[in-house]
């Protein structure tokens, strides 16, 4: 509340933080949940699709949600998180990314009364960076991570089994696939790290059919322009399908692949139904869901019965859903269904343990 | 005969002198009213623009004019942006005096956060030296790199703007690729270099006065002694009065025997060294390690802040705090009512174009001449002002 | 033909260049206009051309009352002129600058065949003698001014203002020009023409009017008069004012300049092989036509130009490619003749414009900090003892009159205790009674041992203030006379023009 | 790495430098004409931006490209008009109102788009329509020169042959012809009836349409939706191409081509390890390198003039 500020003790005990964050819901109490993305809406993916997840929350729940963007200038996210933590306007915050790490392993300890929902960055919960970071080691503090590494296999296996079918339509000749990174981090790697393994169990040889690049530069998530270059430049090297893993730069990709009569893959969300041109759409065989939201709508639904793991990271994929292959008309009208099939058989494997995909993380 | 006449003379210079000091007081006065008349048209046009969206504008308004004061932890980001700010103002008012349009600051600014992090990154230091000897490393390295466009002016007369402006991307290319290529520790999910040594960090005014002030830091002494030191060199040195004879009329500093080439180059140079520690600030004080995309376009508003003080040091600090204030503001708004940042942006720019025009100030003052005695004189003073600004256009 | 009646301009300043001036010409006549520097007749002729506007008065144009707001609406009345200063774009050709504003046209397109057709027509018409397609930039000063009179041709013109086409040209240059007049006036076209020259003004001119002080004194025909008594209407009184000077005390040689040279950017050679000295106790005047070299001489003494070849020795020390604070603090003051762009900031105050040659050295500064209190001081004391008429030594210098100026210039360049002191056209556009304060002060100086060298285009004040006068003509020092007391104007006007010269024997032996 | 030297030797690449460089060129060209006019035009980068977001949101809503590129230009000219009044008439310096409005058309086409669309970072929810690209018969059927020369983007073309017309305008037109002299000599111009600021506005009328060409194939050519500071710097480089250039229209072309090349390499050479950064540096180190290079041939010049002279002398 504007006027009322608030005083955190810095240093709190662990123990009560943790009775406190442990203690606190009561079932059945509404929650207010707040949102923090350090960007704006309209990426289309990682931020888009976390704001799915609070409109579950709300229509599932009947929580109370509100929604922060901080914008794309870092310097505002620290101050913007703290800002955002500090107003007693939400019981449950919920942060995400590489970036918001270090922030809210700080920010989380001052605010012990109130609950921290963390997607996709490395909390410190060892508190090894001093200062206060998880000086309660984190105890309000749940963190969960995707394992887009899985899914990514998924998608590289149906792309790679239905260009070695030559089942798509316009570019029977080519034998490659491209990968559009947004930098050149163990984060996007992990990606195609799962993308590659999967297009190899798909018969394409990962050292020469495929290409991976970065956008690189100031902006590397928002600069479609350089994305569009780059897909068009591994489309004219003979890739038949780009990927790209850059947030708004990806959006670069769709155009080149209508450019050269070539497909696309999305990321994050199902881009097939975010993307607007039905021209670029048509491109678009699938996409490799990272479901944020759903990941946090089940951090809510788990908090609700008590069993949210705080004080943890969790991974989250194909067994729990929360990560997976878009399965839309798009896809059932371009892939065979005989390669849809083993993609479906694919994703059992994975659950059962059956296949084991690389990461790079950890 | 001779006598009285002197008395008379010396008398009528007194009362005349009075009369002259009070005119002055005036018009600075008046000055000082249609420069916040300024700024509040320009916050009504703001409005209008806020209003146009509709959603709420009252309450977005609202956060943005009292946003910085509602929370603590506010008023810490305030306090820490406005360090910043006022320090690049400060860097940017010394080559404007000289009547050089040096945008360099934001390259000095990055070349001083980037030295000042390695140092304090490789360099084992004690407490206090690890601050100290970071930045005086910083404020040389950025003193060095500004050099480069102070010659290319002073000796070869190359245009400023593209040399500044094409230094800064140069440097700005420089420190993501040594960010990202050596900087960055093996094993991290994020493009930044190590944390600093704790040696290295500017205490927390948060731990100071245990209030949650953010990131708001001791460095903010740093702009308390560069806002005195650059007053005092740039009002009470010999090199102070230099430049701003240049500033005034480059021929006429020629003529009188100062060393014009050398005192444009370093007042580009000592820009350098003061924008250096606004990057000091944001690697010792702020992120407390190299962040890609640290600087953010500070180095156009400092240009902002100083033209809002008239180039002059004493009133940076004011309007440092000022358009930080309105930045912070932005942001707020922006939170909470999902406009902000890009109408800041549009106050800001409207901001600059009514006071570069300054027809205001020229329209109040016609008016007062037209009634007023003294119509000749100040004529001439403006016509005065006008002509080494004609020049200095030229220039560019 | 035309008559401006009555004409009044104060310019925005509050100066009053005309006051009431009535100025009549008639079809096919060459008119010269003169006076003394300042005395407002550019400003009168900017009138007639449109860029400036009357405050009061009328302009008839064949009996007709006309308005003449601008530049085209005085080219379309048939109305040209060529400016003190060249209006050319210099990396235009000449054929480019001619028909500028008026270019032949080929459908859209120019027409440069056209415009460099009608530019050597029109020079061979006026037996003015250009290189239609050579650049600007590259050609002689004599070949700029020809362009300018056949830009004001080009465009029409039937009256032709020449304001002060000869300040710059050589002589043979000059007889060229005259020659051309004479031609244009043949096919009925009329010149004003504006020269300090007066036998310039003898030569060619069919009347005379003079202005003084922004005032109409007359106009004569030029068969009536006499350089004489023009030179009386322009001043206001006899010409030789005589100050009382104490005799000549000269001391050692203060100055030693020898066999100076200087080119310019442009690569024209301005200085050659000047060589004299200056005399503690002697004011050395350096007499000539404007644009002989003497403001390149100045630059280089004082240290703003580097000589290309020679040697400057102040006293025993050699001050060659000294830079401008170096000189200075060797002994040199200067006071420059361009008040407005060299010698003050306007925007600065009269106290710092008071110490811009002293602020580095104690009591104004100590350890590189200024003293504020030294500072207003030194400017409260330059006030008094100059007779600055200024309330307030904080005072932008920008507000005061140009007499006031110079002031604050002389103020500051004479307290520095020179054993040099160089004054540049120190009178220029000053009042009277700021002349009379100048030339008195210069006159103190001389007699307290200091080496005074004068150099002014005025060739009374030179006369009248020098002991030893020394003529430039063309970059060279072209006389030296041991004495000026008893040479009359003619003499040393023959010298100015490069009719007559010293040997170089007789030049050395007066050094 | 072998595949990446087969595109860098391509006709392809070399389309993709024209296209990339066709952003640069225009800007440039409109730079040069207000550099030449005397009006040093700072906000190229913000009547690019702003021209991009009114193409965009203008060709989505109408669904036709020409309205959305008379809708650029036309918001580029009102830039160009805000210039010139606060230079020409109320005396402001031209480069803080350059920079003023670089700074509003920021933040004003984020603020346009979040109105329009409710997004704050691009236009994407918008289908927004792109300039034709244009096949030229015969040449487009001719093997590699078909691959180069065919088949771009109609403002590619648009770019070069603007270079063309700008000479034709600057050197052989009245108007033109007036500008240069305004801009070299304002009292000049204004003595033989050139109205000075007239020809300034005109100066910053058409590089306010130049720059607008630029930015509209930014977002409707280039890509094709709007994007939040899209020009990413565009407006400085394609300055810095006019003093590169020496200020003339074939030398800023080819300055421009230069700078566009080096960005197009340096896509290409992201898939080598030769870090992007560096390459990005080229344009700029090499616009550096050219002003002290220009500088130090002009005052060595100077010089020999002058020891001309010494030795004609001896
Ligand atoms: N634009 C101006 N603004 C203010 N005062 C001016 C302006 N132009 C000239 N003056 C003043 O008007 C007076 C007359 O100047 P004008 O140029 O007409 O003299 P002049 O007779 O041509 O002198 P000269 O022989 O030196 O050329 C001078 O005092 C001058 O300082
Ligand atoms: N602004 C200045 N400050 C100090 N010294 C200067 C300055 N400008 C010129 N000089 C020196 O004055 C001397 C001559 O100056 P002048 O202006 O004639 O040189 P220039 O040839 O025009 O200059 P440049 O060196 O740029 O070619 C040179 O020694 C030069 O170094
Ligand atoms: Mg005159
Ligand atoms: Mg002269």
């Amino acid at each position: 509340g504007a006027g009322t500020p608030t005083s955190a003790p810095v240093a709190t005990s662990a123990p009560a933080a943790k009775t406190a964050a442990t203690a606190a819901p009561a079932a059945g109490k509404k929650l207010r949940v707040k949102l923090v993305i350090n960007g704006t809406l309209g990426d289309k993916s990682f931020f888009d699709s976390a704001n799915s997840g609070l409109d579950m929350i709300k229509k599932d729940l009947a929580y109370e949600t509100k929604l922060v963007e901080l914008s794309y200038d870092r310097n505002k996210w620290e101050p913007g998180l703290e800002d955002a933590a500090a107003s007693d306007d939400y019981d449950a915050l919920v942060a995400g990314s590489l970036d918001m790490g270090d922030y809210i392993s700080k920010i989380a300890p001052k605010y012990p009364n109130k609950k921290f929902w963390f997607f996709e960055g490395d909390v410190d919960f060892a508190g090894k960076l001093g200062g206060g970071s998880c000086s309660n080691k984190c105890a309000n503090l749940y963190s969960m991570y995707f394992k887009q590494n899985e899914g990514s296999y998924l998608v590289g296996l149906a792309t790679g089994l239905a260009l070695k079918a030559k089942a798509l339509k316009g570019i029977e000749n080519k034998t490659k696939v491209g990968g559009v990174g947004g930098m050149d981090i163990p984060g996007i790697n992990d990606f195609f790290v799962g993308f590659k393994q999967g297009l190899k169990d798909a018969g394409l040889n990962p050292d020469t059919d495929i290409i991976i690049q970065y956008v690189g530069g100031d902006n590397p998530w928002s600069n479609p322009a350089k994305g569009k270059e780059i897909a068009k430049s591994m489309y004219q090297q003979g890739a038949g399908v780009v990927w790209g893993v850059a947030g708004g730069s990806g959006m670069g990709v769709f155009e080149a692949a209508v450019e050269a009569n070539s497909y696309a893959l999305g990321v994050d969300s199902d881009q097939y139904f975010t993307v607007a041109d039905p021209k670029q759409k048509a491109t678009i065989i699938t996409s490799m869901l990272k479901n944020v939201g759903a990941g946090i709508a089940r951090a809510a639904k788990l908090d609700a019965a008590g069993t949210l793991k705080y004080g943890t990271a969790e991974y989250l994929g194909v067994a729990e859903d929360a990560v997976g292959l878009a399965n839309n008309e798009n896809y059932t009208k371009l892939i065979p269904a005989d390669i849809q099939a083993k993609v479906t058989q694919a994703a059992q494997d994975i659950k059962d343990g059956k296949i084991k995909v690389d990461t790079t993380l950890k | 005969m001779v006598d009285t006449s002197a008395i008379t003379l010396s008398e009528n210079r007194a009362v005349e002198r009075a009369r002259i000091r009070k005119e002055r007081v005036r018009s600075s006065l008046i000055d000082l009213i249609v420069t916040l008349g300024t700024i509040m048209i320009a916050l009504l046009i703001g409005f209008i623009v806020t209003l146009a969206v509709g959603k709420e504008p009252i309450k977005a308004y609202t956060a943005l004019l009292t946003g910085p004061l509602s929370q603590v932890n506010r008023l810490g980001n305030w306090i820490q942006d406005a360090t910043t700010l006022i320090l690049i103002g400060l860097s940017v008012s010394i080559a404007f005096q000289a009547r050089q349009f040096n945008l360099g600051a934001e390259g000095s600014l990055l070349v001083g956060a980037l030295t000042a992090a390695v140092v304090a990154l490789y360099v084992p230091l004690p407490p206090v030296l690890g601050i100290v000897v970071p930045l005086l490393a910083a404020m040389t390295a950025g003193f060095l790199v500004a050099l480069i466009p102070g010659w290319m002016k002073a000796y070869l007369n190359a245009n400023e703007v593209v040399s500044t402006l094409m230094i800064n991307a140069i440097i700005a290319n420089l420190y993501q690729y040594l960010l990202i290529n050596f900087l960055t520790p093996e094993g991290d999910n994020v493009r930044r270099s190590a944390l600093l040594p704790a040696t290295s960090a500017f205490p927390l005014l948060a731990d100071i006065f245990n209030a949650n002030l953010g990131r708001a830091n001791l460095a903010i002494v740093l702009v308390l002694i560069a806002v005195i030191a650059v007053w005092v060199l740039m009002r009470r040195t010999s090199f102070g009065y230099e430049v701003r004879m240049i500033g005034a009329n480059e021929k006429f500093a020629r003529y009188g025997g100062i060393n014009t080439r050398r005192v444009i180059m370093l007042s580009f140079a000592i820009g350098g060294a003061v924008a250096a520690i606004g990057g000091v600030h944001l690697a010792l004080g702020v992120h407390n390690r190299l962040i890609l995309g640290i600087s953010a376009g500070l180095g156009f508003e400092g240009i902002v802040v100083a033209m809002l003080a008239r180039n002059n040091p004493l009133l940076v600090p004011i309007t440092g705090l000022f358009y930080s204030y309105l930045r912070i503001g932005g942001d707020i708004m922006e939170r909470t009512a999902s406009v902000g940042a890009e109408i800041v942006q549009v106050i800001q720019a409207v901001i600059i174009l009514l006071i570069t025009a300054q027809f205001v100030i020229e329209f109040v003052r016609a008016r007062r001449n037209t009634s007023g005695t003294s119509s000749s004189r100040t004529a001439a003073v403006s016509d005065a002002t006008a002509v080494p600004s004609e020049q200095s256009r030229r220039n560019i | 033909m035309i008559e401006m009646r009555d004409i009044t301009k104060v310019y925005p300043n509050g100066v009053r260049a005309n006051r009431e001036v009535s100025f009549e010409i008639k079809a096919g006549e060459i008119h010269a206009l003169v006076g003394e520097n300042g005395a407002g007749k550019s400003t009168l002729m900017k009138i007639l051309y449109g860029v400036e506007r009357p405050s009061a008065g009328q302009i008839y144009l064949k009996g007709k009352p006309v308005r003449i707001n601008t530049e085209h609406e005085a080219i379309a009345l048939g109305i040209g002129m060529v400016f003190q200063s060249f209006m050319l774009v210099p990396s235009f050709t000449i054929a480019q600058n001619v028909v500028l504003g008026n270019e032949p046209v080929h459908g859209a397109l120019l027409d440069n065949r056209a415009a460099i057709n009608a530019t050597s027509e029109l020079a061979k018409q006026y037996g003015l003698v250009v290189d239609p397609s050579a650049i600007v930039d590259s050609v002689p000063v004599g070949m700029r001014q020809r362009v300018e009179i056949l830009k004001a041709l080009y465009r029409g013109a039937d009256v032709l203002i020449l304001d002060e086409p000869t300040a710059v040209l050589t002589p043979q240059e000059t007889r060229e020009l005259f020659a051309a007049i004479r031609q244009l006036v043949k096919t009925g076209k009329t010149v004003i023409f504006i020269s300090h020259k007066l036998r310039e003004v003898m030569e060619i001119s069919n009347r005379v009017s003079v202005m003084r002080d922004g005032q109409m004194v007359g106009t004569v025909d030029t068969k009536d008069a006499t350089e004489t008594s023009l030179a009386r209407m322009m001043v206001g009184r006899e010409v030789f004012q005589q100050y009382d000077k104490p005799p000549v005390n000269r001391g050692a040689a203060v100055l030693q300049a020898r066999d100076l040279e200087y080119v310019n950017e442009a690569g024209r050679q301005v200085l050659r092989g000047v060589s004299f000295n200056a005399y503690a106790g002697e004011i050395l005047g350096i007499a000539g036509v404007e644009g002989n070299g003497q403001t390149e001489l100045v630059e280089v003494l004082t240290g703003l130009r580097v000589a290309v070849g020679g040697t400057i020795k102040l006293g025993d020390s050699d001050i060659t490619s000294r830079s401008a604070r170096e000189v200075r603090q060797a002994g040199v003051a200067h006071i420059p003749e361009d008040r407005l762009n060299n010698g003050v900031a306007l925007t600065a105050s009269i106290e710092e414009n008071l110490i811009v040659d002293r602020y580095s050295k104690p009591p104004f500064s100590r350890a590189g900090f200024t003293s504020l209190a030294a500072m207003v001081k030194n400017g409260e004391t330059m006030i008094e003892q100059y007779a600055i008429r200024a309330p307030d030594g904080a005072l932008p210098v920008g507000s005061l009159s140009g007499g006031n100026m110079q002031k604050v210039v002389v103020a500051r360049e004479l307290s520095a205790n020179p054993q040099l002191l160089i004054a540049a056209q120190p009178t220029r556009g000053v009042d009277i009674g700021a002349t009379e304060f100048m030339h008195q002060q210069l006159i103190q100086q001389r007699t307290n041992g200091v080496a005074v060298l004068l150099i002014s285009a005025d060739l009374a004040e030179v006369m009248a203030l020098s002991d030893r006068l020394a003529v430039m003509h063309n970059g060279q020092i072209v006389a030296i006379f041991p004495d000026a007391r008893g040479l009359s104007e003619e003499e040393v006007g023959l010298y100015m023009l490069g009719v007559q010269l010293q040997t170089q024997a007789e030049i050395e032996k007066n050094w | 790495m072998e595949s990446v030297l087969q595109v860098i030797f391509s006709a392809v690449f070399v389309s993709t430098i024209l296209r990339v460089s066709t952003p640069l060129i225009l800007p440039a060209l409109g730079g040069l004409i207000a550099e030449l006019g005397g009006v040093p035009n700072i906000a190229l980068e913000g009547m690019m931006l702003t021209a991009a977001c009114a193409g965009v949101l203008v060709s989505a809503y109408t669904q036709s490209e020409w309205l959305g590129l008379l809708a650029g230009v036309l918001l580029a000219e009102i830039m160009a008009l805000i210039l010139g009044f606060f230079h020409l008439n109320l005396k402001a310096d031209i480069i803080l109102v350059g920079l003023a409005l670089n700074i509003l058309a920021s933040g004003a086409t984020i603020f346009v788009v979040y109105l329009l669309t409710g997004d704050k970072g691009s236009s994407s929810k918008l289908v927004s329509l792109q300039m034709p690209t244009v096949d030229i018969p015969f040449i487009k059927d001719i093997p590699v020169l078909g691959e180069i020369l065919s088949g771009q983007n109609l403002l590619t073309y648009v770019a070069f042959i603007a270079t063309g017309l700008v000479w034709l305008f600057l050197y052989r037109t009245r108007p033109g012809i007036h500008v240069r002299a305004v801009g070299e000599n304002p009292d000049a111009a204004r003595s033989v009836g050139i109205n000075v600021t007239a020809m300034r506005y005109l100066a910053l009328l058409m590089s306010g349409f130049l720059a607008a060409l630029g930015g509209i194939h930014l977002s409707m050519g280039y890509v094709k939706f709007f994007q939040r500071d899209m020009t990413a710097g565009r407006g400085f480089i394609a300055l810095a191409a006019v003093y590169l250039g020496a200020k003339h229209p074939v030398g800023t072309l080819i300055a421009a081509v230069v700078f566009g090349a080096a960005d197009a390499l340096s896509i290409q050479l992201g898939n080598l390890k030769i870090p992007s950064q560096l390459v990005q540096m080229i344009p700029y180190v090499v616009t550096v390198a050219s002003l002290i290079l220009y500088a130090v041939v002009r005052k060595r010049q100077a010089a020999a003039r002058q020891r001309k002279f010494q030795q004609a002398s001896l």
